[in-house]
Formats: C-alpha cells, structure tokens, sequence
C-alpha cells in the first residue's frame, strides 16, 4: 500500500537561498535537502521502490529524477533486504546511499542487514569500514493503515549499537537532522511521521544544519516537563496550550535517540522537578521506558513524583478511526496526566 | 498481451509424495452461471468501495481488485471450503470469490464492529477463518510463508485440503517466495501459488524489477508451472482444476502464472496512472473477462441478455445492501482496543 | 557458525518420573519437555536447521527424531524467514511448531515474519486465528561468538504486542516455562542463555509448568532488590553472596519479559527501598529500561535512591575474551553498583 | 563426484552494459607456482588454527577452508588488488588467497590487539580493506548484498573494479540471494558469485535441503553461469580469468560454480562428521587440490619435487611465524571497547 493523496513536497519549487527562514512542510524541507545534498555531493544516491519518476510514496523524492538522472536516484525492486544490503555494501565503497523504505515496518524484512550488517560492520572490522547511509522511514500511526503500515518502531533501533536514530517533529528540524544524517559517516535511521508530511513551519535558509544529540526546548516552562518526540511534540504543546495559566509546561525534545541528549532532558528535569514522557511507540519496553528511566536516574532527587509516561497502547495499531485515536496519545491524555499529578 | 495458456511438461518429473488417505473425486467443472455472478459481485463491489472511499465513508485505503476477476473466481472454482487460501493487499476479489460475505466485507472495509475482524483490519487484513481465507496481508509476499504452513498442517495432520497462496508479480522479487517454493518441493506439500500478474507493481512496471521470465524462477526448483489467460475465467478455472486434482492427489506443489490487468490505481486513492497509458488499459478493457464470459454464455444460448442484465442488477442489489449495512453499522467500542491482542 | 562442544543434553536418556525433583542441565531439562510434549501432543512438531539426526546446535532437539520420526521433527534449509513463516501458517491452522533458531540473532532474518505476521495475525483478523508457535533462541555473549552470534534480543520482541518473551534462568523454569510456552496459543520467543545449558539444577518431576508473568524470589532480601533476567541471575546471587553479611540482597527473576510481573516486582522494592537492574542486554534503549521505568513508576515513593542498570555495554558484542567480559555485566559490577549505593 | 567444466550458452542472450572507462588490459594467466605456494599457505593456515583451537590458544571457534583452497586461490587469481571480496563464516582461505597478512589474521583468530579487526571480530569478521575484503561474514548469505553495493559503487564512480561474492551452497536458499541475483542483472553490475558447492551446510547434506540444480536459480534470471571443477586450480583459474574478463569489459554479473569439498568439520570443535562417510571424504581427498598441482608441476618439469619440499617448508615457516606472532601479541585494553562503535 502506498499513502494516499500525495503531499505536495514538490508544490513549490525549490527553496530560494535567502537569509530569511522560508516556510516549508516537512515533505518539502526534506527533498530541498536531498537536493541540495545530491547537488552538492555526487556520491550521494537515493533508492527504494518508487522513488524515482513516481517520486516516493510520500512525494520526498519527487523531481530529483530530473534533476539528477537515473544513476543517482533509481528504483528498486520489492527487495528489502537485497536493496538495504546493497546499500550497506555501496556505503562501505564509496557512495552516500539514501533509502526510502516507503514504510517503517518494511524495515523488518531488512532487519538482518540492519542490525547484523550496517550497525555491527566498522565494530567487527576493527574500524576498518564504515557505512555512511540514511534509511528514510515513513512511521507512525493516524492514517488508518492498519497494523502492518503504522509502527513506531524507532526504539528497536536506537537499541542497537552502530545506529543513530532520528526523530524530527518539525520542518527546520527534519531539514537540518537529514543534512546531518547524509553527512554521517554512520548507518542513520530516520523517522518521518507520515501524517505530518504536510506540517508547515519556517526554514532557515543555506546550510542549515541541526547537530545530533542535543534537546530542543520547544516550550519553555517552570512547573513539569514534558518529553516529547516526533509528532507526540505537537500533542504536547497542544497540551501545553490548553493548561496556559493553570500549569507552566516545559516541552522538550530530544530530535535524536541515538545519540539522547541525556543531560539535556535532565536539566529541564531538574528545574521542573517533574516529567512527563510522550511517545507513540507501545508503552512497554518502548522509547518511553529508556527516557522515563533515564531521568528518573539522572534527576531523582529533584522529581517530586514519578516519571509519567503517555505513549502509544501495548495493542498492534488498529484499523477502524475510532480505535486508531484511542491507541495514539492524544492532547486530552496529556493534559489529564499533567492534572494528575499531585502538587 | 495476455499469453496463451501453455502446460509445462519438463516439470513433470518432480517426484509424487504419497497421495493423501481420502482420495476425493475430481472437480466438478463449475457452472460458469456462477462464474459469471461471482464476478459481477467483486466486480460491483469494487466500484462501490471506490465510491465509499471518494465519499469519506471508509478510513484509510483499499486496493481495487477490477480486472482481475477472473483470476480470483477461476482459481477460487477449483477449491473447497476447507482448502485454505492467503492473499495480498489486492483481496477483495479473492476473499468474495473463496465464499466471504459480502456485508462483513463491508462492514470491515468501513472499520465497523461487526465486520470480519471487529473494525480491526480493514480492508488489507480480511480473514474468514470459516471460509479458508487466511488473510489479506499488506507485506507484500507476507502470506507466503503462511500458505506453506497451511500445506504443511494438512499434510501432517492427514487432511486432504490444498492451500493456496495469491501474490502478485512483484512478490516473484521477495527472497521470502523463493526459500517457500524450495521448501515446498523439498517436501512436496499441497500447496499451489497463484502469481497474478499485472504487470505493475505499484508504479513500477514488472520490466523494470524483473529480470527473466517470471515463471522460470518456480521452474528452476522444479515447480510445475503453468500459465494462463488471466481474462478468461474458464481457462483459469480448468487450469486450476487440473492443478488442484494433481496437488491434493499428492502430486506436489504447483505454479501457476495469471495474466491479468488492473483497471484501477494501484490505490483508490491514485487519480491518475502517470506510469501506463490510457491505450493499455483500453486494450486490456477491451478483454474484460465479465464482458467476455457473458458473450460466450450468450452465443451459446445458456443467458439470454435480460438474464445477464438481471444478473448485474443482482449483483448491484447484494453490493448495495452491503454497503447499507456497513454504514448503518456501528463502529467498535473503545474498550474493544485491548482485545484480540492474545489468544 | 554452530557451538562449540555440545552440552549434554540427552547424555543421560529422559528423566524418569518420579516424586522427588531430579538433576538435570537446562539442556536436558528442554529436551525432556519437548519430548515429554511432543509425546503428549501430536500437533507438535520441531524444525529448525540441524535440529532432526544432530539433534540441534546445542543438542537440545537430541533423540527426537528417534523418537517420533520425520515428520514431526524435521531440518529446514538455512531459511529463516520462510521457515517462520511456515510456522506461523501451521500454528494457524492446527500446529503447534516449535522453531529452534540455533542464534536469536538469526530471528533478525525473520523479523518481518515475526512482528508483522505472528504478532499481529490475531488482532489483524479481530480474533480469527491464533498462532501456537514457539521460537527458541540461544542467545547471549560469553562464548566468544563475536557481535553476529551474540546478541540479546529479547527486549526487541518484547517491545511488540502479541508476542510473548520467556527468560529462563534455571533448570526448573526453563522447563516448566517451555511447558507453558508449547501450550499457550500465542507466539512465544524464548530465550535459552548458549553459555548456560550446562548450568545443572533440580527439576520437580512430572507436568511441571510456571506460569507466564509470575517473578520469583530467587533469594530473599531486604536492604537492595536486584531485578536480574536469564543468566544475570546467577550473577546476582553471586553477588549477593559477596555482600552477605554487609547488605542484604534479594533477587527477583521476572522469568518472562511478556508478560510482566510488574507487581511481584515493585513489591519487592517496596520492601527494600533499593533497586538494582541486572541485564546482559545493550544498556540504553535495553529491557533494563523497561524494568527500572517500571520500579520507578509503581515504586516512587519508596525508592530511597534511583534505580541502577547494570546492563551490557553499548557496543556490539566483542570477540575477543577480554572485552567479551568487560561487555557483560560481571559480579564485580553488580557488587560495586551495590555498594556504592547512599546509606 | 566434482562436475566438469561446462559453459552456459544459452546466458550470453544478456545485453551488455557500457563498458568501464578504463580498459584493463585481460588478465595475464597466473603462475602455476603461486598458485601452489598460496594454496600450501591456507592449508597450512588451517591445519595451524585446528590446533591453535585444540591447545586453546584462541577464543571461539573457526570453520576450516581445508580442502577448499584451489577455490579461494583460482578465483583470486584473477583479481586486482581493487577487487573486491565479500566472504562467509569459512573465510580464512578466500582472505589470504585476496592478499592479506597472516600475521595479522592470526593475530586476530586469536583475539589480539594488532589483529585484523583489533581482535573485536575473530576468525567470522576478517576483513583487510587494503586489499579489498569487505570482511568474513557469520551471517549466511550476510555478504551477498554487500557484494552488490561493492558493484553499484564501482559502477557509479566509474572504477573499473569487479565486485566478487564467496557463499557456500548453504546460501543459495536464502531469499537475499535470489533478490540480489535480480538486481545484479537489471542493473548489469560488476558482480560475480562465487558458490563454493562443498556439498554440505553444517550437517546438511545440499540435497537435503535444496530442491533442482543449484545453477539453474542463477541461470532462471539470466546470470550467464559457469561450473568448475573446485578441486583444480588451474581450471578455476581459467574459468574465472573468463568471467573477471567479461565482467570488466561491462559485460554484467556472472555466476560461478566451484564444486568442491571440506575435509574438517563444518568447525574446528567438530571431532566426527556424522553426516558423512570416511569413504566419501577419502574420495575427495584423493582428488586433493595441492597434490593435483604438485603432481602436473613436477611432470611438466616446472618443479622438482626437492623444490615442491621447499615451498610446503615455506609455507609452514610463514604460518609458524604468524602463530609465534599470535602468541606474542597482546590482548585489547579494556577501554578499546567502546571504540569504533561509531565512525
Ligand atoms: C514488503 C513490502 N514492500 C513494499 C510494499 C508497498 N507495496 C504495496 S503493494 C506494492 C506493489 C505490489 O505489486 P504486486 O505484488 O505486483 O501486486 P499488485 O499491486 O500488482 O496486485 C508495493 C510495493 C509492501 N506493502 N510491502
Ligand atoms: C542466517 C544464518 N543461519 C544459520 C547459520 C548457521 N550456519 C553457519 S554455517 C552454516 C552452513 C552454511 O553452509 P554453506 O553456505 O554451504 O557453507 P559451508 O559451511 O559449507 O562453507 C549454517 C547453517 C548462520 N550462520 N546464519
Ligand atoms: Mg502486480
Ligand atoms: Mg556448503
């Protein structure tokens, strides 16, 4: 299954170099840095299936087959674990391969060349090797694509040593991560919450460029904080909206889980002395459970109350709308925990 | 462009395993009457859910399966209630033609509590376990692995049922089609693979992905193959016939390659086919099977046109009441969210 | 690549039955209940690559085919994904399949097959089909295998609704956790420590069965739980042997990841005021997360300090002995985490 | 029992790519008595490590390539330094065969600082990027995509160098494989693999576990393919200075098989092979690949046999230096652990 009506990455043409932010939606900021990247480096190549006169299945890639012609950026056939594979091995001699993997769950069947291959390889070398690639992944649930289309798979990854893991909640910073994780002399995984393709916000212009592992306070705030990743950062200041003089919230995110900006969090922490962590995953043994627990170590003596965490439910993703919404985290959910919590 | 049918001899050396305890009677070559209205039903059906998702009464996406039907209805002919089938992302047709209701099809595809799987699944994982259907799946050549263990349970467990596994072309380039086709000779297990090809995958024209032919890959593993009209049901339903008389006398496995045209978008959302032309799918539509079996049924005296013509009124009656019955239907608790997660 | 010397599971023959506990390795606690199960339950049936006339990698499959033959236990080709898969298709229709994966690392090849198919086949389908199947894992470093052969993947599964994860650390648990594994109509990974199946221990006779999601005390305490998993438990009584007499240690074994016994083990640290997290997996983003989130949250505010992990590093798994030990939790580890704990 | 060298015709129907920029000059055919001294090194090499494993002088385990050499050292004979080589589990012969150190590789069976990997891989993860190995793999079929990635960024950056894949027999049942071989082909890439058809994977015999001619799943993609006799050097020689010929000239990927066997266990901790008769491996050890050599060099007056005595006294000075070295050097420092995790 692909997505349904194209967000309209390409609508405008690409962003003009000025030194004003200009305003962009995620699938645009992205394929202006896949261009620019292509343009400025021509090891860099994107793959995956339809990614090329199609444009992906999420518009990201659309135009670059003009732009940079059929050796750059090719389609492959339903081979995950080949294509990956592949990757992998051009990575290691020479080139900068970017996969669409039009899916995240789809990266289950190239799981072997992730987790064995990609991240284990300049390990088991001695160094000798190194694998500069981005796997782009499409994730997430809200568009009522079932259990096999709407995973949060982002933490399998994160544990795995040799990976880096990203997860941008806004236009500014999915442009300035994916420059960095094209630069990356490591195998990135990077996420994209395929209901935010459309999500507009301002762009600095030029070589904007968002280092991994450092937090970004989203919302400043002085009674809770609240850890957010991806899409869950808008839920949050949704709810950080909603509880305006009641509860001063802070809205942090990380942007990167490997490498988590683990002081970063904590020092929010340590201010509010209270925390709330939002992500879509499933709540158990989910990227919830290693922020909860990290600042729970690194800011006990300053919580006043244990961590709380608002995540996705421990059941698959379900069909049907009205289940889908009860799986997600939701804005009420947020505010209602925060209301919770004792003072 | 649809090939001839052509019976592969040279694969007749694979050895036979033992035949199963009951030995049925062959096939009774079915009344192409209900040929012909099981068509019509998939056939409405489909341009229904089209206009069910054009009007914002279904979630998410379904794949629709005009064109094809008669593949699902010639290959579906040939089996029992108790012989299995697993399908694809692309299973409507398959799953009415194996003997679904159409209402609980509906009443799914509309995320309804009451449909096949509670709302749950949607249209991409339709499953009548009363019926044989193991599943619509939306990994491309996710029910492959499923089908041989289908093949596997009756052969061990001494039930003379065959298991059949529907992909599409593009699965023919998932590694996952290939260690099942070694295995199923390896242990010579009832099961026969329908390749419905289409000549896309996605966007992708199968020249594009493919290299070979097609079905020289099941014929390298010594897999009997045979290829058919994937317009002419009849033809479809004798090939069949004759593969499923041969699988369930213990005859191994078997391949089959239907050539076959989608009428539609690879999605009910794609507006436009920028990847054919408007002449191919004229000439494909030119064959319509339903057009095609109606005219010999006609020619040959067993219809009059009225009778057809009532037949289509039929079969817009039964879509029609199914599609009342899916909006009338309610959509599933939210306490229902946690269930089915475990057996 | 396969293990070294084999432990002796079946060197002496199936454990008579008796009134009183015998002493068995874990090896051949596991080859007793798949042999008393299969004996039991002819839908059982073993496969796996070697598993049949070698008897397995780790000879824990020793005898079987003896035993009961060919079809029900036999070798598949090195094909993960497409022998899960077959799995999956028999469990769902009348098997029960148990899958020796000689490395859970290899799962990695069938992750598709795994998450996206067995885990969520039943919610998918609104509660249709079930999957009875077993996937055991030899898992877990200290044999010098490198990062390929020596991963702890539990967490990753354990991350996936539908799925349940089993952890054994004993003779008695890995066996009557099999027992509750084989019979449980869900998808089951359970992990066998490779280090471990000499480990010898006293095991009750006759159908002995733990259930899933009940922690036992493996030493009582009460001034420090330690929350240990799989071989860490032994680890942990080691250590809380060197501190006897200065801190008193308990040690609570979860036993399965999922489900978990979140209550028996915040209970615990209730009691203690301290809590301690010892697991061989990747410390970051690793099931330890999981576990101290867990005590943290359903623990607050009786947590005198924060919850320490002692976990695996965060590298892949080196060869080389001397780094292979600083890579896993040691006693030295757990002792010095213990004592540095605030009085 | 080893098959003749036959060429497949029928495969030259393949369009050929353009040609590389640079043309090489065709390989000049090798000399026969590096050949012999290359093929007396890994025998040596191999018989060393067995007893290197026995006196414990080594962590882990290794696969010997006893048997084998003619395979490693035919096929890289024909190839440049720049070539490159993706290896399996049973790598030692292809990585010395492709030029590395022995001293360096025995450094690392044995887990030493100054090792090929810094003593973090082992005798699975060799790899020598200087000369072109992209590293043993403990994943079957692990190095076939990587192979792939190896030819596509030959292609792309316009290098004229062959990408060539080692796999065993084992591998050709991995889905991986077939997707490879698909894209090798649409793509017309560099590429040629290597499948060392020793007639066993672990303790399956091939045809136990692979259905068909193992060629013919190459040749149903149209990979032209070619079969040698795996037990004579030269023939291997000749063969693949053909297709390296070929394959540089644009020609497209090829596939070779090299029909040859192990003498050892399928690892050094294998005592007795089960699977297989004395008669069978005496068989193959009559057809011994050093000894054909010796033999036709001493009749054709190339060599005396005083000098055939010199060179297998060279090759044991070599190894035992390597060993002295082995045992000299020192272990990683504890704090290397961490490093080259990250590029
Ligand atoms: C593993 C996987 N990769 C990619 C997709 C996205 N996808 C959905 S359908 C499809 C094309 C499938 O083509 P084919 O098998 O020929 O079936 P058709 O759509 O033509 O019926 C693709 C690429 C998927 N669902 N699963
Ligand atoms: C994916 C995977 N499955 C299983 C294994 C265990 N294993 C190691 S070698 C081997 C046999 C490989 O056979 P083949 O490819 O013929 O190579 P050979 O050992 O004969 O050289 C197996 C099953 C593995 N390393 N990787
Ligand atoms: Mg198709
Ligand atoms: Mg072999």
């Amino acid at each position: 299954m692909s997505a349904s009506p194209k967000p309209a990455a390409a609508e405008a043409a690409a962003a003009p170099v000025t030194a004003e932010p200009v305003v962009r939606t995620i699938g645009q900021a992205l394929n202006d840095v896949l261009r620019a990247e292509m343009a400025a480096d021509e090891t860099v190549i994107c793959i995956g299936e339809n990614v090329a006169a199609a444009g992906g299945s999420f518009a990201v890639t659309k135009g670059l087959l003009d732009e940079f012609g059929p050796r750059r950026i090719f389609d492959t056939p339903i081979s995950e674990a080949g294509f990956t594979g592949m990757a992998i091995g051009a990575a290691a001699t020479g080139l900068r391969p970017v996969i669409d993997m039009m899916f995240s769950d789809f990266a289950l069947l190239a799981m072997d060349q992730i987790m064995n291959q990609a991240a284990h390889l300049r390990y088991m070398t001695g160094g000798q090797l190194a694998v500069p690639m981005v796997i782009r992944c499409p994730s997430g649930a809200g568009a009522a694509y079932a259990a096999q289309h709407s995973q949060s798979l982002a933490g399998l990854f994160a544990y795995i040593p040799g990976l880096k893991v990203v997860v941008p909640s806004t236009p500014a910073d999915a442009a300035g991560l994916l420059r960095t994780a094209i630069r990356d002399p490591n195998p990135v995984l990077f996420f994209e919450q395929k209901t935010d393709y459309g999500r507009r916000g301002p762009v600095p212009p030029g070589d904007h460029v968002v280092p991994f592992g450092v937090a970004d306070v989203k919302r400043p705030g002085d009674d809770v904080t609240v850890i957010a990743t991806s899409s869950m950062v808008h839920v949050a200041l949704a709810a950080a909206e909603a509880l305006e003089g009641e509860v001063s919230v802070e809205v942090v995110d990380p942007r990167t889980l490997k490498p988590l900006d683990v002081e970063g969090l904590a020092a929010s922490v340590r201010r509010t002395g209270r925390c709330v962590v939002v992500d879509e995953g499933h709540r158990t043994f989910g990227p919830g459970a290693e922020l909860a627990a990290t600042v729970a170590e690194h800011a006990f003596d300053w919580l006043e109350e244990p961590v709380r965490r608002v995540c996705g439910a421990d059941t698959p993703v379900p069909f049907t709308t009205v289940l889908e919404r009860a799986f997600l985290p939701s804005v009420d959910d947020v505010v209602a925990t925060i209301r919770g919590m004792r003072r | 462009m649809s090939g001839p049918e052509s019976t592969d001899t040279a694969a007749s050396e694979v050895t036979a395993a033992p035949t199963s305890p009951t030995s049925p009677a062959p096939p009774t070559s079915p009344d192409p009457v209900e040929l012909l209205r099981k068509m019509l039903l998939i056939r409405v059906f489909e341009e229904t859910t089209i206009d069910v998702y054009r009007k914002g009464q279904m979630p998410g996406l379904a794949h629709s399966y005009a064109g094809q039907e008669a593949s699902a209805v010639g290959v579906c002919s040939a089996l029992r209630d108790d012989d299995t089938i697993t399908s694809t992302h692309r299973g409507h047709g398959h799953i009415l033609a194996k003997g679904a209701d159409p209402v609980r099809m509906m009443l799914e595809v509309m995320g309804k509590r009451d449909g096949y799987c509670r709302g749950k699944g949607g249209s991409m994982h339709i499953a009548d376990a009363g019926k044989g259907v193991l599943g619509a799946n939306g990994v491309v050549a996710g029910g492959v692995g499923i089908a041989l263990g289908a093949a596997l349970s009756a052969d061990r467990l001494g039930q003379d049922r065959v298991s059949v596994c529907f992909i599409g072309d593009g699965a023919m380039n998932q590694g996952v089609t290939f260690e099942v086709m070694n295995m199923a000779v390896l242990w010579q297990l009832p099961l026969i693979i329908v390749c419905e090809n289409n000549l896309y995958g996605q966007y992708s024209p199968l020249r594009d992905t493919l290299v070979g032919e097609l079905a020289d890959r099941p014929r390298a593993m010594g897999m009997p193959t045979v290829q058919v009209d994937g317009m002419d049901v009849l033809a479809v339903a004798e090939a069949m016939g004759d593969l499923v008389a041969e699988v369930r006398a213990g005859g191994g496995p078997r391949f089959l390659e239907v050539r076959t045209y989608r009428y539609g978008g690879h999605h009910v959302a794609e507006v436009k086919s920028d990847y054919r032309t408007e002449d191919e799918i004229a000439e494909w539509r030119a064959r319509d099977p339903i057009h095609l079996l109606e005219q010999r049924l006609v020619e040959a005296g067993t219809l009059t046109p009225e009778q057809v013509a009532e037949l289509h009124d039929e079969a817009a009656a039964v879509v029609a009441r199914a599609r009342e019955a899916g909006l009338a239907g309610e959509v599933p608790d939210v306490a229902e969210l946690t269930e089915d997660v475990y057996a």
